[in-house]
């Protein structure tokens, strides 16, 4: 299959074409704009709807219009501009309706920079709207990883009705690495009866709802949507161990800090320091099983973030106690090098 | 015997959540008359508001999603983009439409998105039990307005009909009084035609209908409906604000 | 086989191009390969520059702290990349708008006047493809003949024109080390 | 002739109906409490169909019929 | 002093203007009407601002404005409206600005209902927004406390120049208690010097920013307000323990579900079961000093929240594996009663 | 020697990051120079925006607040019931004020709030590099309209004036364009009567300017200029919008 | 020392104010108090109730799953809040609009006419005050001086002219179930 | 007689203020390049102190004195 040289941005937004992708709403914000302006080129030609939304809750809402229609759909943004989905993302999980979400992270807090960040992890993994809801999240760590993983979301999405994230950062939008775009076989998806697509026909109407007056109907609705995030954490949760096999310490991290935490690991490693790297792909539900798997041997994990301590807490939440976890981060769109990391491991093994 | 008035068949048998003498349930009984008329009921897709109309996805009998508060254009811009050949509307309170809706319902008309509004504008939050509105009128008391609305502090009612029109998206702008069976009439006239645009894929419809909310007025139902006539009409004037040129 | 590139200029130059085309000639021949560009603070203008790398592993990390080599396309670049370099790394120097030299001398340092020889070629902005041509002339990372392809591909239809002075700009730089 | 059926258990009581009565056929059954507590509107004789009652009336409480001219 | 029988609202903004909160802006949403009502009618009389914002989003940025102008400010609203303060909110804490924020949570996700909830918590001590921040949560339990906590709400945004969070919900808004308006000594707070007002012959101008394009200066800046945040978590964290002394299980819970479970508390002591209550009173910083204090003793926890389990999170990242931490939980505005977590309790017992 | 023409006090001595020919930086010494004219630098607090002028906070020697994208005039509503004495303005491009911020740039509007907007209408986002705005022209091309701005896909411009004129609250609404000496004194003499009108209590003032952005239009700072005097002057016909009445 | 008391009906029966009434005066005579208002799913119209915990101690919970007392003041209260009450507590029905009588033979049931009360004193409306009568008649929560003067707090200025016909129902009340 | 003093290191090379002066005396200097990386502009003779420069130049880089009549 041919491979090509892309930009992630770019690479997201063809992929979100080929996985049948109907309509994009966005609105525009740095560093995710390749993505827009490739669909803005891009939709017209291949049958599909590009439109520019006068806000990013005009967007998340249209989204929600779309994802009720029954067509796929996606949106995607930068922190600020997330934040200004929560609310109707907090509605799409209500409503269960299937989307894609695509956050290409940048410095916060406030307008902060337009430098790559991991620090809206918190938002992504707990939800940083309002009640008991969760959204899948998606950590990409390449390019060629982006574009399976954006085929994998659309599904995801169909198949457990629910909003899907990517979650990017500045770095991974715009860099270049070579991807192919692997024909995939169809998966069994449920259909959509569900959609409100006219009656045409049909004998009862379709309602798009997340409106519950009576508070027992909201709880058997909130308890059946808890039984289908119970489903998605025992089937879903997915990561990958490198260096694994006779590693004493882990490193932790997702995306491009992965990446990087890599070739400290490997530095590590030259330096005879038996240390492996666990990276989560989905943060949320997140892969508690690598943990599992490791901690009969593992004497320390260090969480490597761009950000000031958030998955760090998923962390500790895994190894309850049996093992210390340490963090290091950067914040404010800073990159840590390989070097620094290198650094914290041999520190780690000093420590314990 | 022929029928002179019944039950249009858009409309479910369900009781509704109205209060005695609430504009909504006429509107909602134009709307779903107007669906039959044109035989559109089958593949209208129709947007309930947050306010006192958020229940109308069980009132309508035709496929239905509820938006978020202020959100239903774009929600409708969702549906209609991805069917572009479905018939889609929203139905909207003046909080929901005119206040915290105001970028959404702006931008759906500059972008002459083919959807039709329905815009009821009763000058009060009702859902909420009575809060002032961008609508409410210059001295109108209301629960976060109690000494009646002073426009040095809260400003001055928004006419969103005349707003709109300064747009070259809209297609159809129009407000009706819900104020006797004369003007309760030219409503369904102007609904009617605001669905006949979408139709023909002329672009964006709004009808702005005043209507009464004895509730949070505090009044009874008949008076309420004096009121419309002799206040709100004074503010907000009805008539046709756009409609297509002949020809 | 790794190699870390960075290539560092200012807005114009060409350099992200530069990048793009070796990353992707390298990707034609099989490699495996990273480009990302600088993410400076700057809003618009200022210097620009790109991080390439290149091997036959998965690579783990795209950001370059200690680059093999360098290509320095003006002084600011030269000046603030070279402390970077890895001992025993290459540096290429534009000398046409680099008048000092770097301190350092566990370095090889290749001059070359990529500005000036691309003038005489006819077109300034092929600058970058005669420092393409001495990076590949004097590390052998990919073939000139994947380069030219690459260019190609680059290329949009309505500058194919510009094809053979690309080539031309190429092979000088190549000759220039192996000269 | 004309027949105008209530459905007595929607009816709210506003009123608005029998102020808009061209007839004033419309009144209050007082004895009478429907289903969502309120005295429901009733018909004297007298009723034309002139259907305004069904166009004020927010509850679509009434159905109208009206026997058609010439026998058709 | 007086003692007057008041709703949690209403006691709630009549504390608010008892501790010198000169503007309010809001936005209606149920079931925290009764705040905004009262302080309409008693704003224009006492020399304040009321003003309804035109959406929740306009009324978190008014208070910016007001916050950086210098002045004491507060917003209301319950959960989804506070999902769409979330970008506001961020960019509060990146311009290090005092305010106060009130929740009266409800039930969702999405429109869900307008019954009582606490499952905004993620979002009030994750932060919902991006960017790594973190805003003061405080959860009381009683109407008198509440009035209480607005004061300190008040003191404390203003001592560390940042948002704090008044967590209730709807019982805790709608219930009526006794409640004394304490005179309370002025607290020693440093002058808001950074204030915009106009620079009135000051030589700099003073400037409200979250913005900074360099990220070696946006790390700085957040390395200052993790800083900040390291302080106000030794100094700041709350919480009460009820029947603690000989306890050997606790439950956790907090706000109004705090009150059930110590009722339910004293229903298992008269049923012979050592168990005590650990109240958290500030969610963020959350209190592990308390869980430091009883975990010697305690066999095991048990939390309860009207949520599907957020604060669950906290508490296991207290006990760090120390002791089993089990979890029970309503939603969707669904409230337990005493006997059910009693139930619970004995369970708790049971198993461990 | 008689001053013909100085830097005015309340710009600050910083080189500004804006693009060769771009209109912030005559649109920024207008206001500095109003500013100065009017004795107001010391009680004046600006609102900067997210988009080009976001660091417009480093340039005016008043003090300032940067506000959340769209957001400034419901900062400024904030900074100015706070503190009812100073004077504020908000400084906002099309983006900010015509996409994301309408719904409040429309209440501050229809509240009569006491401030001063002054609105750079560049028909598209320059900090974002480029992508279409709600004040685009139809066929504009701009990186998210490729094609040129289709109406049927992307809708039409939004007039802002036109639109807020429908509205009692404000009190001054006039467009200006940078193209001339002529209009560039044209375009300070209105903003000059925004902040008087301020000054008198009046009122929500506005001041439009249609300013070029070589950069994103990909033109020379000349052809800019004359672009915005040949085509967004037709869509955007400058003149007073609504001013009080006399006496 | 603890009481829970849920108060029900329908709107316009004056439950809440009912409930606000007793609460004060317990607080007045020092004691810890609370009350709740239903928070039934209905957005409107309907039934009407409310929660009221006096007590010596701190109130853990406001909430009342088991209440000492029952006032019914209509039959679907008396349906939905009877099955609730403490064996050996007490119901106080309003017999004016309740038909039957609960079925459980541990409580206490006190009927009493409220409705038909009031309107013999000349206004309906005071029906809640005559059932409150009955409470602290039958139970001695609080004073009956202290009753009177909470009545006296919460009625408005404009309104000082009910304080008379609210005092006799409360003693009419409290007669009831002391004849 | 007028005074026109030009800030150069504040010019970028828009070339409006050569375009509106009526009295064509300013100039491209290419001889020069300023800190901000342009060719700045510079005047000849030949100024009539119209400020139409500074009008319409986005960044201050002119200042101008014009010569007070009768010696005042
Ligand atoms: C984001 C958000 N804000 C506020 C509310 C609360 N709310 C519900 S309905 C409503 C306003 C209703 O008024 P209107 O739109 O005029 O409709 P009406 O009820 O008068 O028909 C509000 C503010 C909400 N549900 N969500
Ligand atoms: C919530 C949010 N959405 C989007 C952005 C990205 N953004 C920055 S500036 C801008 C628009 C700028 O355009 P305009 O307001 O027209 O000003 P100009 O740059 O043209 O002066 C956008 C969308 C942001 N910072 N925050
Ligand atoms: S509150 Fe007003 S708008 Fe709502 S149902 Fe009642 S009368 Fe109608
Ligand atoms: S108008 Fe309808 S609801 Fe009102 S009284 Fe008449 S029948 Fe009843
Ligand atoms: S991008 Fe456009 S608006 Fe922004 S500084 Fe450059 S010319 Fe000005
Ligand atoms: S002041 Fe007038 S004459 Fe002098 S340089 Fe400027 S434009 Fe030319």
């Amino acid at each position: 299959m041919e491979k090509v040289l892309m930009k992630g941005n770019e690479a997201l937004a063809e992929a979100a074409i080929r996985a049948g992708c109907k309509c994009f709403f966005g609105y525009p914000i740095t560093p995710q704009s390749e993505l827009p302006a490739y669909l803005a080129r891009e939709m017209p030609k291949r049958g599909g709807v590009f439109l520019q939304a006068e806000s990013e809750v005009a967007a998340i809402n249209m989204v929600y219009g779309a994802a009720g229609a029954g067509v796929r759909v996606m949106t995607s943004s930068s922190s600020p501009g997330i934040s200004l989905k929560q609310e109707g993302i907090s509605y799409l999980c209500g409503a269960e309706l299937p989307c894609v979400i695509v956050n290409i992270m940048r410095g916060g807090p406030g307008l902060g920079d337009i430098q790559p960040a991991q620090s809206d992890y918190f938002q992504a993994t707990r939800g940083g709207g309002h009640g008991d809801y969760r959204t899948i999240v998606l950590a990409p760590s390449s390019v060629q990883e982006l574009v399976d993983l954006v085929y994998d979301a659309f599904d995801l999405a169909d198949m457990y009705r629910n909003p899907v994230l990517i979650l990017g950062d500045g770095i991974l939008g715009q860099m270049m690495e070579p991807v192919v775009f692997k024909e995939r076989p169809a998966r069994q998806l449920p259909p959509k009866d569900w959609a409100t697509t006219g009656k045409m026909g049909r004998q009862k109407t379709n309602v798009i709802n997340s409106l519950y007056l009576d508070p027992i109907k909201l709880e058997e609705h909130n308890l059946k949507l808890f039984k289908k995030y119970q489903e998605i954490e025992a089937k879903e949760a997915r990561y990958e161990i490198l260096n694994g096999d006779d590693a004493e310490y882990f490193v932790v991290a997702y995306g491009i800090c992965a990446r990087i935490a890599h070739a400290a690991v490997e530095m590590a490693r030259e330096d005879g320091i038996k240390v492996g790297l666990i990276r989560p792909i989905t943060l949320w539900p997140y892969p508690k099983k690598a943990f599992e798997e490791v901690l009969p041997k593992a004497k320390a994990f260090l969480t490597v973030e761009l950000s000031l301590g958030q998955m760090v807490e998923d962390v500790k939440l895994s190894v309850e106690g049996r093992a210390p976890v340490y963090f290091y981060g950067r914040t404010g769109g800073m990159v840590p090098t390989a070097e620094e990391i290198f650094e914290e491991i041999k520190k780690m093994r000093g420590l314990s | 015997m022929k029928v002179v008035f019944e039950r249009p068949k858009s409309l479910q048998p369900t009781k509704t959540h109205y209060c005695p003498g609430c504009g909504h349930g006429v509107i909602h009984r134009l709307v779903a008359e107007v669906m039959d008329e044109l035989g559109i009921q089958d593949k209208t897709i129709g947007v309930a508001p947050v306010g006192c109309a958020v229940l109308a996805y069980n009132y309508f009998d035709c496929d239905m999603q509820q938006a978020a508060h202020g959100r239903a254009p774009a929600v409708a811009t969702g549906i209609k983009r991805a069917l572009p050949d479905r018939v889609v509307f929203t139905y909207q309170g003046d909080g929901d439409l005119a206040a915290i809706g105001t970028a959404e319902i702006v931008h759906a008309a500059a972008r002459g998105e083919n959807i039709t509004v329905i815009f009821v504008n009763n000058a009060i939050y009702g859902m909420t039990g009575g809060q002032m509105a961008p609508t409410t009128l210059v001295g109108q008391k209301t629960e976060t307005s109690p000494y009646g609305r002073d426009p040095q502090m809260a400003g001055y009612p928004i006419r969103v009909c005349e707003m709109l029109a300064t747009l070259d998206g809209p297609s159809f702008l129009a407000r009706a009084e819900l104020t006797d069976v004369k003007n309760i009439n030219k409503a369904k006239s102007y609904i009617k035609k605001a669905f006949e645009m979408q139709l023909l894929g002329k672009g964006f419809s709004l009808v702005e209908i005043l209507s009464p909310c004895p509730t949070n007025w505090g009044m009874k139902p008949k008076d309420a409906v004096d009121w419309v006539k002799n206040e709100m009409v004074k503010v907000f004037p009805p008539g046709v604000f756009k409609e297509p040129k002949e020809g | 086989m790794k190699m870390e590139i960075i290539m560092a200029g200012f807005g114009g130059q060409g350099i992200m191009l530069m990048g793009e085309i070796l990353a992707h000639s390298a990707m034609l021949e099989g490699r495996e390969v990273s480009w990302i560009p600088s993410y400076g603070p700057e809003m618009r203008g200022g210097t620009a520059n790109c991080m390439v790398v290149i091997s036959d592993k998965r690579i783990p990390s795209p950001i370059i702290s200690s680059p093999d080599v360098l290509v320095a396309m003006n002084k600011p670049s030269m000046e603030k990349f070279t402390p970077m370099v890895k001992s025993g790394g290459i540096v290429i120097l534009n000398t046409a708008l680099i008048d000092e030299r770097p301190a350092r001398d566990d370095i090889k340092v290749i001059e070359v006047d990529a500005t000036g020889i691309a003038d005489e070629l006819g077109n300034m902005r092929v600058a970058n493809m005669v420092a393409l041509g001495v990076l590949i002339g004097e590390t052998g990372i990919v073939k000139p003949e994947t380069v030219i392809k690459s260019i190609d591909y680059f290329l949009p239809a309505h500058r194919k024109n510009m094809m053979e002075i690309n080539e031309k700009a190429l092979k000088r730089g190549i000759a220039e080390v192996q000269k | 002739m004309s027949k105008i059926i209530i459905d007595k258990d929607r009816c709210k009581g506003c009123g608005l109906c029998i102020e808009v009565c061209p007839k004033k056929v419309l009144f209050f059954d007082n004895d009478s409490v429907n289903v969502l507590g309120y005295h429901p509107v009733a018909a004297k004789e007298g009723c034309i169909a002139c259907g305004f009652c069904a166009t004020v009336c927010p509850d679509v409480v009434f159905t109208i019929y009206r026997e058609e001219k010439g026998g058709k």
